[in-house]
């Protein structure tokens, strides 16, 4: 499963290249989409032969801190590192572990980029996801529909962003001229969300 | 797209190689890329910096002697990754720790901080210390704070020498962090700039338009408005700058005692009237030597207004945002050690004298 | 128009005036405009050049020590007038005469004759050397003759040293007239310029086009093509550089015996195996540093195949053309004498070394 | 009358700035016209206060070729110079005279430019003018009558550097390219020219 959503995220990046540049044009350097892309396509190319999931993660987050630059790859990095520490030698999740990987990542980035929700960035599409997650098991869900859910979450957090104001990276710069433009960050952010999702109903099919 | 360039999309690799082949008294490595001095530093700190590349000649033509021990360029426009610093890191070490001296952009300080963390892991102390002088941008609450201008090339300068003449690492960081506080930038654009990746421009101005209060990554500025003379541009600039308050600010420093990062509440000074300034007068790229000199006059006249001298000036290409039309302009307070170091001799690719 | 300025009928003028404020080891005068060394020659010959505006830092930005004497801008893209020179002459004449150092324009040409004329008449002895280095340009016979391009930057450079080591006139000129035998450039545009005078594009250049051979005044080239790799526009350039036959023209200089002009036939070196050359990589102006790299790196692989060595570079902005985006190339074969003198210390404006 | 003249010149060269100026941007650098403007003004600012016609046209050619540059300066200036020189102490001119300011202009331009007819230049105009000059007189025309066959001649031979290929200034950089644009120096030429004649005429209405 990891490593089918890693291909999906992989593979969904690379379209959507031209897309998150464009959009972090109005409000950034324009390079979210190529960095994404760049960073994805390394992964896949240095993805090691294993089934541990913490340890294919860890893989994932090296590779985007070494390949990404910029702001999305030390906190992408970040993500996927924190995500995968607690799998370290797991082959199989179940779908607490699902919760538990978002949750750690999402701290992760909290920290290392000292931001929140609210804030225009990745976290406004991450920790609606990572709640719709939780609650959604919590109500009796099973994975496919906390997946759905996590979808959805992502994908309001995301149009979320349009009015907000940037507080953080490049786009903060830019004051109340942020606003009306949707995040890159949080762009992509709900692409890896879907991915997960697409990967875990692939499979079922 | 019009670049003289051989592939849009590692324009930075043959760069790279031909700054190489160029210049003879710096090294430059591949995978991970870094710049380093030839011959290596023996007994004093190391001096590095980085960012992204379409800044020329920042950092890269500020290697060599009495400057950077190492600098990392990161894709056109993208901060540089952790493992090229450590590397770059690892290669210059002198056994007297390294100052890494950092632009205020989230993904710059993100990856020196990683950096940073990777090479202390190897018992390498180091010291990050950040840049931040773009009076373009007033609040610090709310943003990711200012950005870093060309106060860079002027700590550059300065800490390079500094280490040079035996300052530990913790004299040149706080040396590094007063030339931050005592400088401040603001710049502006008369056109847009084209990464090659994109090869489209970041932003669009109209013909009769300029933007104010631009970074140094094709991002849009503070404020859009009809093209003005240079001297009224200029004067703009200045006052922001000559005006500018003490800008507070809280920066993430390493603190060796805790182990951790923690933040740190740092203050600009303000200019006062008898201050003496070195002044930068920065083309973005695209705008020719000839018209900066127009701007130096004004700048002249402000300062003049102001109390101000200018004792030291650089006026060309010296941190730009590829072929962008525009000028920065850059003020640091000089103190007699400011003074002391800037003046010692330096001989790199794109800044050299009394050597 | 994009531009920074104030005046778009006098731009020299505010221009100049920056130069003076910025420069303190230069002396700017007005009225007749002209740029020279602080101090004043004492004993030794004078170095002369000047020429239109518009390409700077040439020739201002080399008057200082070890280099130009006295640099006289005219308007943009104009070459200066007779009394510009006269005066600038009688500023600086040292008693052992004056060498002025002309590029092949007409309006150069013709005004730097008039200047000698008007100088001579005042019992100063002058030469007048004409730099024509441009291998765009194959025919002498029925045409202007070459242009004069980079060539320029490295006759200045040589002749200011050896001027202060004590080359008397005659033999000064000389290693001038062998400087340009031995110098050939040529150049490329992916843009044109504006002069602020016109505020027009001075040719239109499609969105995928270039423009081959071009000079500095914005003229179109010798021909248009689609836009090549950064690789292929320098083995084109090279090339032709490399390739070029033993040029041979008809050149006035003053015949002190027959106290007139005469005609003089002069024919340029060819690149041999084994040569060693002083390169310039220069932007045209609105071409950023960084491209400049991938052009140096395939010419110095293009010396390579021709078994040429380059033992000297320069890379930057030398000899520009207002704000145009493109690149000129020039080679000079380095004999000892040349190389000893390129590496004397200059501290100039915009080329310093060893001082 | 020759006062005349001046002012005339240098009210048709300000008319015709941006026209000039455009005809020297396909083969040259586009300043022709801007740089004939500047020079008469400056002519006109610094004209002696005298009736002596060498002395006025030695001042105009002091003025073209200190405030003009370029080619044009040198060329102009020069043509002035020698015009003027058998002129010095005279008040009045005759036709004779006339012949006799454009025959020593024109060798003066011969001798600095290195240039003939045909070689797409100044001389292009000029010479056919002084050639026209002279040969009307010498039919019993009388000044008028020689000044507008002058005047003709210049224009048809401005209009003749259409079709060659410049041998002489910047234009013969182009080579082939030079071929099918008209010549800036030989329009301004045919202005001048043009302007004696206006000038004549203006004083004996
Ligand atoms: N401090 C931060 N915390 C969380 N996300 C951030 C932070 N700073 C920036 N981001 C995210 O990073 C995205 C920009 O990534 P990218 O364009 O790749 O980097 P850069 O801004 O360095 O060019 C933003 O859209 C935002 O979502
Ligand atoms: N050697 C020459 N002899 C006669 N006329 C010349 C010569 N060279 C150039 N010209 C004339 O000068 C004109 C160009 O003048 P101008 O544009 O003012 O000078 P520049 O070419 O220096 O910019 C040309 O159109 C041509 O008529
Ligand atoms: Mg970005
Ligand atoms: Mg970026
Ligand atoms: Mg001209
Ligand atoms: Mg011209």
């Amino acid at each position: 499963m990891i490593r089918r959503w890693i291909e999906e995220m992989a593979s969904v990046l690379a379209e959507n290249r031209a897309c998150l540049s464009e959009l972090d044009s109005p409000i950034g350097d324009a390079d979210h989409g190529n960095n994404m892309e760049r960073g994805f396509r390394a992964v896949l190319a240095t993805l090691p032969e294993t089934e541990d999931i913490g340890a294919l993660l860890k893989g994932v987050a090296m590779t985007l801190i070494s390949r990404v630059g910029g702001a999305a790859g030390p906190l992408y990095g970040t993500f996927f590192l924190e995500a995968g520490k607690p799998l370290a030698g797991k082959t199989e999740l179940t779908p607490e572990d699902v919760v538990q990987l978002f949750e750690n990542g999402v701290t992760g980035i909290r920290k290392r980029g000292r931001s929140d929700t609210g804030m225009k960035t990745m976290l406004d599409a991450l920790v609606p996801a990572a709640d719709a997650l939780r609650s959604t098991l919590a109500e009796g869900g099973d994975l496919a529909a906390a997946l759905k859910a996590a979808t959805d979450a992502a994908e309001a957090g995301m149009k979320g962003t349009i009015p907000m104001l940037a507080q953080r990276g490049r786009a903060s710069y830019l004051g109340e001229r942020s606003v009306g433009h949707q995040d890159p960050g949080a762009t992509s952010s709900y692409l890896i969300v879907r991915a997960l999702g697409d990967a875990v109903e692939g499979i079922s099919r | 797209m019009k670049k003289l360039i051989d592939n849009a999309d590692d324009v930075t690799l043959e760069q790279l190689k031909g700054f190489g082949l160029a210049h003879d008294t710096v090294e430059v490595h591949f995978d991970p890329n870094f710049i380093c001095l030839a011959g290596g530093v023996e007994g004093r700190v190391a001096v590095i910096s980085g960012g992204g590349s379409g800044h020329e000649p920042l950092h890269g033509g500020y290697v060599g002697m009495g400057m950077l021990d190492a600098a990392c360029p990161g894709q056109v426009f993208t901060s540089p990754t952790p493992d090229q610093m450590y590397e770059a890191g690892k290669a210059v070490n002198g056994g007297k720790g390294i100052l890494q001296i950092v632009k205020n952009y989230t993904g710059d300080v993100l990856n020196f901080q990683m950096a940073a963390d990777l090479l202390r892991a190897e018992g390498i102390e180091v010291r990050n210390i950040i840049i931040d002088d773009d009076v373009a941008l007033q609040d610090s609450l709310y943003t990711a704070g200012r950005r870093g201008l060309g106060t860079t090339v002027i700590a550059e300068k300065v800490c390079g020498a500094a280490s040079r003449e035996g300052y530990d690492l913790d004299r040149l960081a706080a040396l590094c962090r007063k030339v931050n506080i005592h400088g401040k930038s603001m710049g502006m654009a008369l056109t847009s700039c084209m990464t090659p990746q994109n090869g489209t421009p970041s932003f669009e101005l109209g013909e009769d338009e300029m933007e104010i209060g631009i970074g140094i990554h094709g991002e849009p500025g503070i404020e859009r408005m009809p093209i003005k003379s240079a001297t009224e541009v200029t004067s703009m600039l200045a006052r922001r700058i000559l005006e500018d308050g003490a800008y507070t600010r809280t920066l993430s420093e390493w603190d060796s005692e805790k182990e951790d990062w923690v933040d740190v509440e740092i203050q600009d000074i303000t200019f006062q009237q008898g201050d003496e300034v070195i002044a930068i007068v920065n083309s973005m790229g695209g705008t020719p030597i000839s018209e900066l000199y127009t701007v130096y006059a004004a700048l002249a006249e402000q300062a003049e207004q102001h109390g101000v001298k200018i004792v030291r000036r650089l006026i060309g290409h010296y941190i730009t945002s590829l072929e962008m039309a525009g000028v920065s302009i850059t003020l640091v307070k000089a103190d007699e050690e400011i003074l002391h170091f800037y003046d010692a001799p330096v001989n790199t690719p794109a800044l050299r004298w009394g050597a």
